[in-house]
């Protein structure tokens, strides 16, 4: 009798024995890199070592970048720390909720110096012209690239997995997590759009 | 066929040994993988889902150890913040989710058909699907877990920390997706279970002849179909929250903060309940056995338990006693919450009563009974305490409040359960545990809990607040800590013994005869572990003690051998009204869950799994109930 | 009302009672406070008062019942008592507590 | 409970006679004072119930059994028995319940207090609003409440993130802080010292360190004390100091505090004009001294990690220089 017991048992032990392995598993992910709260000061200096094109459009984020697995574009708390950076230094003050004011807007997909990381780190960091200001002196490098990684998110240009938090306020605009803008925006055969503000 | 035409098949026409061999013929679950995927027998589905719930009992203890161990000394370094909520959210939710709740419903689904004398749980497919689902709940729990993103915002999930705004990426969408499934597997057994009790007794088992567990859990399984929506409701529009872009909990659109907490803890405090009324029910059948004497005033007990499952709806705002609201309405439920230790106190002192007249004999089970009323009349007691709406200003979110939860939990709960899992281990494996072992494992249960838990009253007095992670080495709590730290690890070694006694006598125990305690309740009567069909011949039951010298009457029924069937009686007498097939064993619960958890899953990235991923829910459930030709019922 | 709906007016009428004083205990207080009428207080007493009639209700008839229907009507009757005491503790509330204050 | 408790309290209250501590057990504040009552009069009333039911337990277990179990008159006596008890439970609920009523109405917000301070909670430290009166302007300091001694003090708490709960356990009761709402608390110090408190709603991260200190000193202090906080920052003599200012200003740190008087005018961070003259920094987490703060500034992250505040990269000499003008600012 106890046999067929120890047969009925089995489904329940099998799922015992997944769950153990779950346990092992847990021992893996403690491993695992956490939730990065403090960025070390050398790695921090290093994502301050980006290369950029001449004419300040695109280039290439440092190595240790990638090594940490592209955290400001990839991760959700990152993304949610930028968002909160957004209101915090300003940047509704020109650019609105994302669609623009003094400032370009995000929104449109149309971006002047384009959609890529080090660009947008360049801009908050060095400052642009027709007033962006360099925010060099008001935040640490590691703020701006999660500030970058949300303004980047805001024009929706390419899929990603991570969203930023939502705020609980009034909603004006489209979600960060929308259908990515380069569906959106297609070129077309008019070219460059003309209301978005002055050019570089 | 009419009925004159199979009248050869009934069981009225054979003698016991052919009447066994074409019954196990007919309800036997077939050996094999397909056979352990596809069974509906309740006796299986019981006890995969009491193992199950005893793996996530010992992950959940084990994260409990972690915490101790980072709470030992202040400003320890062993675990980060981050790390640490997962851990507690991730033991509080493992502990109600995927313990407390399903483990009672298992013993449940376990031993309601076999109390009430039938052969099978009503509707035993939704019963296979709700296992599948609650497994598949725990893993998506645990495995979020494991790959560090587990839940992080309490068990409670408060908004606005478990918001849109607060919680970023999955890990609050996961527990609240996670409650979905508990929920739906809850639901289903506890709609099983009231079908059973009302409409499966044996014959001549009327309303005032249920066996006291029966009736808790038929207490219990009302609670859960009336709470569960409310946190289905609440979880529902979290997620709606976060992923669609809703606004229930957002007061910048007009939500409210607050309306979370009332929807959570009107599921949240009945819940207290749907965990502990069942273990009265093990508690009043325990002490029946042991006592040698029928539990003193059946009438006040079934009383208790409903007046206390009543109750439970209007307790819930003494969980939200400084949320600032006016206190003239929070006193309405300190009125309620102090009238419920009426009914809990008439409880024990009929056990008392029970003892003071029977003739004690001191197993294990009875160990464990004693060793409940001395900790859980603690726990009631400083339940009265936190009911009041000044003591709980200070108590509030403190160790205080974590001392009084387990003492009520643990020893209001738990300690019952293990004395029943002594009492039921012959019925469910046909083997005794050891009765050495199991004084042990009392001893070391009773003192470890005791020495962990009683210092934290005292801790929440002297101001430590709960869900911290650390504390400041000025704060006079180190010593304390460090002593229930150390404690702890006395628990832990009381329950690690009680798994490797229950893990080696399922396998090597003495052999139990089918009564061996001398027990007067239906379960007793068929062998331990009973066979697939339960009962030969349906029990006929006269009295609240249907075994009279280890047998019961048999009543003649009549009921077809050839196919599954269920004798049907009426609700408040038993009559017989009907026979009834049950239905045969299918994959198709598996398959159902299957689809359902990837689209729960699913959904959490992504609202249009919704729509696809209700097709192959649909299809699922389309084979699930595909007409089999064969007649329901014949009255 | 025919006896055997008044022998379960235990069992009904003081359990809603209760659960709609909780309710109300939830909502009035605020009008109490602005409009300075003591509803809370009125409501609570009214709903005392009908517990108790129902609870007697359920008395008034219990002859010719079997054996299970006594039980029924005496659990029920036993639960009832619970629920009264709540209210009346309710009720006490109401006259000792300010309804402004939070 | 058991008989441990009113021994421990006299034991516990012995042992936390420095005011600073969180204790319930070690009140006060009038709110604090009426509650520990209540507390001790329930404890002790619990207690003697549970040596009861522990006793009928023992005996139940220990007596000697010589008459037949099954007896109609011993079955009868039993019914007395629990009836009589469930009665006595119901007396001393319905007791239990009014002492608890009359506790709540000595704990309220009176409609004229003398002082009304806004709270308002952040992730993971408090904001805290003084409205001007009389001659004080208005002002806004952070982690440190300062009130007079034995006046009755209203309490505005808001939120403007998540909810967090205002708990200082010896001079009162907790309220939450919820987002959306505004509660009042009632605080009245009998005593000068100073009372620390935690949050108590769980708030993310940092929950564990979001303290906060209540100084109550008698009525002149208090006056002077407002005063002082009502002014601008001291502007900084010693060198070390003036070129710390230069740095905070060009630093990241102006873009989120405040110092009143000077171009920094954050205001996402704590408001640090009179920071030097707060006990603790960091919500409670640490004295301040120059040591801590020059800790603090160079990786807070570390000492409190996960909380809003980012680690600058600032050289030794910077940082000695940033800490030094941080101490300066009283």
């Amino acid at each position: 009798m106890s046999d067929r017991v120890v047969e009925t048992l089995k489904p329940a032990l099998v799922a015992g024995g997944v769950l153990l392995f779950i346990c092992a598993g847990g021992l893996l992910g403690w491993l695992r890199q956490p939730r990065e709260l403090r960025l070390d000061p050398p790695a921090a200096a290093d994502l301050d070592q980006f290369r950029l094109m001449h004419n300040g459009i695109s280039g290439t984020p440092p190595q240790s970048y990638f090594a940490l697995g592209k955290p400001y574009e990839a991760d959700a708390y990152n993304l949610s720390q930028g968002k909160r950076l957004y209101s915090w230094f300003g940047c509704p003050a020109c650019h609105g909720d994302g669609r623009g004011g003094v400032g370009p807007s995000f929104l449109d997909g149309w971006w002047l110096y384009g959609p890529e990381m080090v660009s947008i780190v360049a801009s908050i960091r060095d400052g642009r012209p027709h007033g962006m200001p360099a925010f060099r002196d008001k935040m640490t490098i590691e703020q701006i690239w999660q500030l970058a990684g949300y303004v980047q998110t805001i024009g929706s240009y390419t899929p990603k997995v991570a969203a930023p938090s939502r705020n609980d306020d009034k909603n004006s605009r489209p979600a960060e997590n929308r259908g990515p803008a380069i569906i959106m925006f297609d070129e077309g055969p008019t070219g460059a759009h003309f209301d978005q503000g002055p050019s570089p | 066929m009419t009925p004159k035409d199979n009248r050869e098949i009934r069981d009225t026409a054979f003698d016991a040994a052919e009447l066994e061999r074409r019954l196990a013929a007919t309800w036997t679950t077939p050996p094999g993988l397909l056979g352990a995927l596809s069974t509906v027998d309740h006796k299986i589905i019981g006890r995969r889902y009491i193992t199950t719930a005893f793996v996530f009992l010992a992950l959940g203890g084990l994260l409990s150890l972690l915490m101790r161990l980072q709470l030992a000394q202040p400003e320890a370094r062993f675990i980060g913040p981050d790390r640490y909520n997962q851990i507690f959210t991730t033991h509080g939710t493992n502990m109600m989710f995927l313990f407390a709740v399903p483990v009672m419903q298992a013993m449940a689904i376990y031993l309601v058909p076999l109390m009430v004398g039938t052969r099978n749980i009503a509707f035993p497919r939704l019963n296979a699907f709700s296992y599948w689902m609650y497994l598949a709940g725990g893993l998506l729990l645990w495995i979020a877990f494991v790959l560090d993103t587990g839940p992080d915002v309490g068990w409670f999930a408060y908004v606005p920390l478990a918001g849109p705004q607060y919680a970023a990426g999955k890990r609050a969408d996961i527990w609240a997706q996670m409650i979905t499934f508990t929920e739906v597997s809850a639901l289903a057994v506890a709609v099983e279970i009231v079908v059973t009790v009302f409409k499966q007794r044996a014959p001549g088992m009327s309303l005032d002849r249920i066996p006291l567990f029966v009736w808790s859990m038929l207490v219990t399984s009302f609670l859960v179909i009336l709470a569960m929506p409310a946190i289905m409701i609440a979880s529902t529009s979290l997620i709606l929250d976060r992923l669609v872009g809703t606004h229930f909990f957002n007061p910048a659109e007009g939500g409210d903060a607050l309306l979370w907490q009332h929807l959570f803890w009107f599921f949240g405090h009945p819940e207290v309940y749907i965990i502990f009324l069942p273990a009265v029910g093990m508690v009043s059948t325990i002490v029946a056995t042991f006592t040698r004497r029928p539990v003193f005033g059946y009438l006040g007990m079934v009383m208790a338990l409903i007046a206390t499952g009543v109750l439970a709806f209007g307790l819930w705002v003494h969980h939200m006693f400084v949320a600032g609201l006016p206190r003239l309405g929070e006193s309405f439920f300190t009125a309620s919450s102090m009238a419920i230790a009426v009914p809990a106190g008439l409880q024990i002192f009929c056990w008392l009563a029970t003892m003071w007249a029977g003739k004690p004999i001191f197993k294990t089970p009875l160990l464990f009974v004693i060793g409940f009323i001395v900790i859980f009349v603690i726990g009631g007691l400083t339940g009265v305490m936190v009911a009041s709406v000044p003591f709980d200003t200070q108590v509030h979110d403190t160790y205080f409040v974590v001392a009084h939860f387990h003492y009520v939990l643990v020893g209001g709960a738990v300690f019952p359960l293990l004395g029943a899992i002594y009492y039921w281990f012959p019925k469910l494996t046909g083997r005794m545990l050891n009765e050495t072992t199991g004084r042990w494992v009392f001893g070391l249960i009773f003192t470890g809990f005791n020495l962990t838990f009683f210092p934290m009253h005292i801790l929440g007095l002297r101001g430590m607040p709960r869900r911290i992670y650390t504390y400041q080495p000025e704060m006079p709590w180190s010593g304390l800590n460090m002593f229930i730290s150390l404690s702890a690890i006395v628990l832990a070694a009381g329950f690690l013994l009680f798994f490797i006694d229950a893990i080696r006598s399922a396998r090597a125990g003495a052999t139990a005869s089918a009564n061996p305690w001398g027990a007067t309740t239906l379960e007793w009567a068929t062998p331990s572990p009973p066979p697939s069909y339960n009962f030969a011949k349906l029990p006929l039951v006269d009295s609240l003690e249907p075994i009279h010298d280890d047998a019961f009457l048999p009543a003649a029924i009549g009921l077809r051998v050839d196919r599954r069937e269920l004798l049907i009686t009426s609700v408040v007498e038993a009559a017989p009204e009907a026979r009834e097939s049950s239905s045969g064993d299918s994959i198709w619960p598996l398959w159902a869950a299957l689809a359902t958890t990837v689209a729960l899953i699913w959904s959490i990235f992504s609202p249009w799994a919704v729509v696809w991923g209700s097709i192959p829910v649909a299809i699922a459930l389309i084979g699930w109930f595909w007409p089999k030709d064969v007649p329901e019922d014949d009255s | 009302m025919s006896a055997n709906r008044l022998r379960h007016t235990a069992l009904v009428i003081p359990l809603l009672a209760w659960a709609l004083s909780t309710q109300l205990g939830q909502i009035t207080p605020y009008e109490d406070c602005q409009q300075d009428v003591p509803w809370t207080a009125l409501a609570s007493c009214f709903l005392l008062v009908v517990s108790i009639v129902g609870l007697a209700g359920s008395r008034a008839t219990l002859t010719g019942l079997t054996r299970t229907e006594r039980f029924l009507v005496n659990a029920s009757f036993l639960i009832a008592l619970a629920f009264v005491f709540a209210l009346s503790l309710q009720g006490a509330a109401t006259m000792l507590l300010d309804p402004c204050q939070r | 409970m058991r008989a441990v408790p009113p021994l421990l309290i006299s034991t516990v209250v012995a042992a936390s006679g420095c005011s600073g501590n969180q204790s319930a057990l070690d009140p006060n504040g009038a709110p604090a004072i009426h509650i520990e009552h209540l507390i001790i009069v329930i404890v002790i009333i619990c207690t003697v119930i549970w040596l009861l039911v522990m006793g009928v337990l023992g005996l139940a277990i220990l007596r000697r059994r010589d008459r037949p179990a099954e007896d109609p008159i011993s079955e009868k006596r039993l019914t007395t028995v629990v009836s009589a008890a469930v009665a006595t439970t119901v007396i001393i609920i319905a007791g239990l319940t009014i002492a608890s009523f009359y506790t709540t109405r000595g704990i309220g917000v009176p409609e004229d207090a003398a002082l009304t301070i806004t709270v308002r909670g952040q992730q993971w430290w408090w904001q805290i609003f003084y409205a001007s009166s009389g001659a004080t302007p208005g002002f806004q300091t952070a982690n440190e409440i300062h009130i007079p001694v034995g006046q009755d003090v209203h309490l505005k708490l808001e939120s403007t993130d998540v909810i967090h709960s205002f708990w200082v356990p010896s001079l009162a009761g907790k309220q939450d802080l919820v987002p959306g709402r505004s509660n009042g608390l009632l605080l009245r110090a009998e005593k000068p010292g100073v009372y620390r408190g935690q949050c108590a709603e769980f708030c993310g991260l940092q929950h564990s360190h979001m303290a906060i200190m209540v100084v109550a000193e008698p009525a002149a202090d208090y006056e002077r004390w407002a005063a002082a906080q009502s002014g601008n920052a001291v502007i900084p003599a010693a060198p070390d100091a003036v070129a710390g200012q230069a740095i905070f200003m060009a630093k990241p740190c102006a873009a989120c505090h405040t110092v009143r008087g000077t171009s920094a005018s954050g205001t996402t961070g704590p408001d640090l004009t009179h920071i030097g003259s707060r006990q603790t920094i960091a919500a409670g987490l640490v004295e301040t001294t120059r040591g801590s703060l020059a800790a603090w500034i160079a990786d807070p992250q570390t000492l409190k990690p996960g909380n809003n505040m980012p680690m600058v990269p600032l050289t030794s000499a910077e940082l000695q220089n940033i800490s030094a003008y941080m101490e300066s600012l009283k």
